[in-house]
């Protein structure tokens, strides 16, 4: 094992890590505006990828063009999916709203399926096909996208939450939503937001992928949960705490490769998580909460 | 709160209070082991309570009501009570799974039970009522009725009249005297000066973590040390 | 005195009876036998659930591992190992309940979401022992010519005898986890769903209700698998994969808290969307195709629906209905 | 007291939801009457993958079995009665591809069925393809459909037994000795890799690695550098969707100047996975079929004839040419019919398995196939050729260097 190859691991781990961090991200978003876990994250992500198909093959529109209208829409999909079958329930029942964005990733599904039939789709790389090589070890340049959208995203939210009243706002229902309704802030607003925000996080990790790895109207579930479990991993609720969850998932499956086997890589990430809980049952960085008696 | 002690004696009503952050509701979640001292201990009829698990506790005889009712929201009022026997009844899982006629009959008994004691507290007509569709005051009576289900020795109340108007705080002095004239001792943690001098035999008064005053109502009402902790020095001053 | 259950809850329940055991009689096809025995299967397992969740309030997104152990664990027993079916069933029991032991203990202190990324992730290290434990369990391609179950000298070889066999059990698991539901353990789970402060203060052992409720749910699943198995004759990873996992809380979430009624309702609707041909009789080819076309969104919006406009789950609506019952059912 | 809305409206729901569990039961009685076909068509069920996973084989294998009933119908069907094939969509789930099995036996009367498109779909349904005493052509091509033999079924891909010796006897022949296998860890990986490591033996060449990844990895440049650090000459992979491009793709981008040598197998003959892998798949080789490019048939052949024309009906139809999977599914309906054709007129599905056992030289679009008591695939070396893809287009290869 040379340092070489170890560092082509860590690359190929940082590069799926950013993927499970964008998709971790709108875990995060939709967890401090309801509380709830949004089981329809993975198809934002395939949203993602496969309406910026549709708008560079189809419309044939410019391919930043094309992703730029993919994620929107994605977005626009995420507000009105949250308009239509989250806010009718009006109790904001932690387990409905999760039930119901289950519900929701079937249609979304299924839809996408119709629309956009059984077969992967491809998109052309953002830049270009070559590679850059960091002392030995190479990287996709579109991997350079990946990463670049997933810090871009991070210091977009970052700014958000602290910087803009909007995200002062998402905070404040975050920590308590009668407290935000009293001093003026509409929460019901927040939670289609913080939908959206999320969705065009998913579809940006989608879109970014796409190039790599194409898109089908199923490969929504199996990201999705990577992207639950970096969240989890990482310690909901804290957008910094997702992204480092995301990072040390891609790195713990990259890892389990090169030095254990690639039969079960997934089963050892899994196992190490599992691990993490048991010990610390709020995540790495998530901050316990005492239950005052 | 340190090296708090006193003594609680059988058949008796003593109350404990002080100003607000006095340690009050610390003592409490350690007289019932839901907080761990971190030294000293609290015996009951001789043995060590302090390291025991919270659930044992009611088993040892004491059972208790929280500052903000934990009641069991969507089952009825009745259901709550028995809920409160589990510690005294037996029936487990297997057993009631297959209704042997034992756990029947218990469930039957405890269902009288149930019944006997929400008069006790003056409940009886909320029965079949789920314990969220019940008004505030009657909620911690309701509490109250639950804790009593484990047949305690000694009920232990966290401030049960906060909240409660008039009239519900003259039908929960009525129900403590019932409870005690069946002979189970009350420890009340509690704010209302009216209802305190009304019920208590003894009072103990904390201030600041530490036990300042020991007695009667009378005694107590009079201590100028007492009134201090209660008024603030300089008021204590000009009176 | 205890409540005495009001009567037309009871002729409905008799009515759902008959007809649930007077099916094999009517039909010999075993098409709809085999749909509805997949029905008796789920309803077996959301038994479980309806105890684990309706009660219990506790999550999890790993049933679908318990009912692949269980399938899996008779599988091999009766066709690899030779064993009878009973003993085969006896091992998917205790593997299951081992299994269920294992995962609650260390999960006790997790709450909510984390303890379903903690079953979630077990499901999804079963999968990939499910794949790569070959000898035993044939691998992605699965385990198949698995004989049909026997009691002795009973074969229940027919689709007839196997709806009969299913629904035999799912009526005892059912009766079982009525009398637990109206007795102090089932109080017990209600109070620590309610508030574990209050419930350890009546001298409830919270852990204690957690571990024996998620053990007991995950045997019943196992139970169900070692009947799935025998059944079908067929057993593959894909048949015990997360999304199974994930439809078995959405049936307990729609059947609603505190009821047993609700989850077995909610269970049968969803199962039967699939083969809703089974279900209409007289379909024509035509609608029975856009049927199965439509069939992933009829899903999602049926459960989006229940959600919105059943709040409280079908066990809510039952309870509307017969409101003089005090207790649960 | 007045009954609230909701009490009376929630009364109406939970009453329906009994009726609706009890109606059925009463109702079903009557009908399912099991008649093989009411005289005039011949009913053929059809037990495909249309959605979930598997949808990409499912969806080609129905349009190819519409586009050929309709010709086998315009030639008067068979001997004057029509055929009528009845598609069950078994959503890539076992338990609904047993159900839609036992549906098409006990109350369509079908007198044969074509599917699964999955190797689990397809060993599922033979809990009730045995006892119906109906003969099935499955169209997965994983070799336990054949090894585990039944009498009933029947396989139209061709077995990996057939694939993997004629890839092997193309690598000796390019002088390839070190070879690294990548797999999916699905039915598809597992058996190529199975059967390869049988064969390898024989052919003097050795299996250096061995990675594996799932369906749905984003990327698989970790086991393509452990791979790289055993500097095997070439690499066999087993990856029948999506993943295939990105494999080939991360092996370009690591690669740099000299990356790893790759062959495929039947599964990568896909258009979507030619355009995914773009320029990085130059030079890949695999063995599939001569319905890729008909003319390696030979021109004046009736293979190329029939081949050509299958070729011309699916694209004027549906707009786009058959891929494989289109290829099995128009063997298995032909298979049927033409067995069919040579059955007594009041043939008992019993009939139609003896004569599709008595298949023999029907030459078809996957190739000739000649069936027999102990081999229900039928399929020899010859029926397959290897191609190479070459500036976005597969090309027969006559010799492998």
């Amino acid at each position: 094992m040379g340092a070489v190859e170890l560092l082509q691991f860590a690359l190929a781990g940082l590069k799926n890590g950013a993927i499970y961090a964008l998709v971790a991200l709108g875990f995060t978003l939709v967890y401090a505006a309801t509380g709830a876990i949004n089981f329809a994250q993975g198809e934002f992500y395939m949203l993602g990828g496969m309406l910026s198909v549709w708008a560079y093959a189809g419309l044939g529109l410019p391919l930043p063009l094309a992703g730029l209208v993919g994620v929107a829409m994605t977005a626009l999909v995420g507000g009105v999916f949250e308009l239509l079958a989250v806010r009718p329930r009006k109790d904001g029942d932690l387990l409905a709203i999760i039930i119901i964005t289950v519900g929701g990733s079937m249609v979304l599904s299924s839809a996408a399926r119709h629309l956009f039939g059984p077969l992967e789709k491809a998109l052309p790389a953002f830049t270009s096909t070559g590679t850059v090589s960091i002392f030995g070890a190479v990287l996709e340049i579109q991997s350079l996208w990946i990463l670049g959208l997933t810090t871009l995203a991070v210091v977009a939210l970052w700014y958000l939450y602290n910087r803009t009243s909007l995200g002062r706002a998402m905070r404040a229902c975050a920590v308590n939503r009668d407290a935000a309704r009293l001093v003026g802030i509409d929460p019901r607003r927040i939670v289609t937001v913080s939908f959206m925000l999320a969705a065009a996080l998913g579809a940006l990790a989608g879109l970014a992928v796409t190039p790599l790895t194409q898109t089908a109207f199923d490969v929504g579930p199996s990201v999705g949960i990577k992207g639950f479990a970096a969240a989890i991993l990482g310690g909901l609720g804290n957008p910094i705490a997702a992204v480092a969850g995301g990072i040390v998932l891609g790195m713990l499956e990259s890892m389990s490769i090169a030095f254990i086997s690639s039969t079960y890589k997934d089963a050892i990430a899994l196992v190490v998580l599992l691990g993490v809980l048991f010990w610390r049952p709020q995540g790495i960085f998530g901050a316990s909460r005492r239950e005052k008696v | 709160m340190d090296d708090v002690s006193f003594d609680v004696h059988d058949g008796q009503i003593k109350a404990v209070i002080g100003p607000n952050g006095a340690g009050k509701s610390t003592l409490f979640n350690v007289m019932t082991a839901f907080d761990r001292p971190d030294a000293g201990s609290v015996l009951f009829d001789g043995d060590e309570v302090t390291g025991k698990r919270p659930h044992l506790i009611v088993r040892s005889g004491i059972a208790r009501t929280f500052q903000n009712t934990q009641l069991f929201e969507d089952m009825t009022a009745r259901e709550n009570v028995m809920a409160g026997a589990h510690a005294v009844t037996k029936a487990g899982f297997f057993a009631s799974a297959l209704r042997l006629p034992w756990t029947v009959q218990e469930e039957r008994d405890v269902a009288e039970e149930a019944a006997r004691l929400l008069r006790l507290v003056g409940l009886g007509e909320w029965t079949n009522t789920p314990a969220a569709d019940m008004p505030h005051g009657l909620r911690r009576l309701l509490e109250i009725a639950r804790a009593l289900a484990a047949r305690p020795r000694v009920l232990l109340l966290d401030e049960p009249a906060a909240g409660l108007n008039m009239a519900e705080t003259v039908a929960l002095a009525e129900a403590l005297y019932r409870i005690r004239d069946e002979g189970t001792t009350i420890v009340v943690v509690e704010h209302d000066m009216g209802l305190v001098m009304e019920v208590s035999d003894e009072i103990v008064v904390l201030d600041r973590g530490r036990k300042i005053a020991e007695g009667p109502p009378r005694l107590i009402q009079k201590d100028p040390v007492v009134i201090a902790a209660y008024l603030g020095e300089e008021e204590a001053d000009e009176l | 005195m205890v409540k005495r259950p009001d009567i037309r809850l009871i002729a409905i329940v008799a009515i759902a009876l008959v007809a649930v055991f007077a099916l094999p009689m009517l039909t010999s096809e075993r098409y709809l036998l085999r749909v509805f025995t997949f029905v008796g299967v789920n309803v077996i397992i959301i038994t479980g659930m309806a105890l684990l969740f309706g009660y219990a309030g506790q999550v999890s997104l790993g049933h679908a591992a318990f009912y692949g152990i269980g399938a899996y664990a008779s599988a091999f027993a009766v066709l690899t190992l030779g064993w009878p079916w009973v003993a085969g069933v006896a091992l998917a029991l205790v593997l299951t309940a081992v299994g269920g032991l294992l995962l609650a203990l260390p999960s006790l202190r997790l709450k909510g979401h984390y303890l379903a990324m903690a079953t979630l992730g077990f499901g999804e290290i079963m999968k990939v022992v499910f794949v790569e434990a070959r000898p035993v369990t044939g691998g992605p391609d699965g385990l198949s010519g698995i004989p049909y179950p026997t009691l002795g000298p009973l074969e229940f070889d027919t689709a007839g005898t196997a709806y009969w066999l299913v629904w035999g059990v799912a009526a005892v698991a059912l009766l079982l986890a009525y009398n637990v539901v109206r007795s102090r353990a089932g109080r017990a789970m209600r109070a620590l769903h309610g508030s574990e402060l209050g419930a350890t203060a009546c001298g409830i052992d919270i852990t204690g209700v957690k571990v024996r409720v998620f053990v007991i749910s995950a045997a019943l699943a196992g139970l169900a698998g070692a009947l799935y198995a025998h059944v079908v004759g067929f057993v593959s990873p894909s048949t015990f994969s997360l999304h199974v996992s994930v439809l078995l809380v959405a049936m307990a979430v729609l059947g609603g808290t505190g009821s047993l009624a609700g989850p077995v309702i909610a269970t049968v609707i969803l199962t039967l969307i699939p083969y809703s041909d089974a279900v209409i009789p007289g379909l024509s080819r035509t609608a029975l195709e856009t049927i199965q076309e439509w069939q992933e969104d009829i899903y999602g919006l049926t459960i989006i629906a229940v959600m919105l406009f059943v709040p409280g789950g079908i066990g809510s609506l039952i309870r509307r209905i017969f409101p003089e019952r005090g207790d649960a059912g | 007291m007045s009954r609230s809305i909701g009490a009376r409206l929630a009364r109406v729901f939970v009453s329906t939801c009994i009726v609706a569990l009890t109606v059925p039961v009463f109702l079903v009685g009557c009908d399912g009457e099991t008649g093989y076909g009411d005289g005039e068509t011949v009913r053929i069920g059809a037990v495909l993958s249309l959605s979930g996973s598997l949808a990409g084989l499912g969806e080609p294998a129905r349009r190819a079995i519409e586009v050929e009933v309709d010709r086998i119908n315009a030639d008067g069907g068979v001997n004057g009665r029509m055929v009528e094939v009845l598609y069950e969509d078994d959503a890539s789930d076992e338990a609904r591809s047993v159900a839609a099995a036992s549906r098409l036996i006990d109350q369509e009367g079908v007198v044969a069925i074509i599917g699964g498109s999955g190797t689990g779909q397809s060993m599922a349904m033979r809990q009730e393809i045995e006892p119906g005493a109906v003969p099935q052509v499955a169209l997965a091509g994983g070799s336990i459909v054949t090894d585990q033999f039944s009498p009933w079924v029947f396989q139209t891909p061709w077995p990996n037994r057939v694939v993997v010796p004629f890839t092997l006897e193309n690598l000796q022949a390019a002088g390839i000795e070190r070879l690294a296998i990548i797999a999916e860890s699905g039915g598809y990986g597992k058996d190529g890799s199975d059967v390869t490591k049988d064969f390898v033996d024989e052919f003097g060449i050795e299996i250096v690695a061995e990675e594996q990844f799932n369906r749905g990895d984003t990327d698989m440049t970790p086991q393509l550098t452990k791979v790289r650090a055993e500097a095997p000459d070439a690499v066999l992979m087993w990856a029948a969707g999506a993943e295939a491009a990105t494999i080939l793709k991360n092996n370009a981008a690591i690669g740099g100047a000299a990356p790893l040598r790759f062959f495929g197998a039947p599964g990568n003959a896909r258009l979507e996975f030619v355009e995914g892998a773009g320029d990085a798949a130059e030079g890949f080789m695999f063995a599939a079929g001569h319905i890729l490019v008909p003319e390696t048939y030979g021109v004046d052949t009736e293979a190329y004839e029939v081949a050509t024309s299958f070729i011309d009906r699916y694209t004027e139809r549906w707009g786009a040419g058959p891929d494989i999977f289109a290829g099995h599914a128009y063997d298995a309906i032909h298979i049927i019919v033409e067995a069919a054709r040579r059955s007594p007129a009041d043939f008992t599905p019993g009939d139609l398995r003896d004569e599709i056992e008595a298949t023999s030289g029907l030459v078809s679009v996957g190739g000739t196939f000649t069936f027999s008591p102990t081999d229900h695939n039928g399929m020899t070396a010859d029926d397959l050729t290897m191609y190479v893809i070459e500036n976005g287009a597969w090309a027969p290869v006559e010799e492998v260097r």
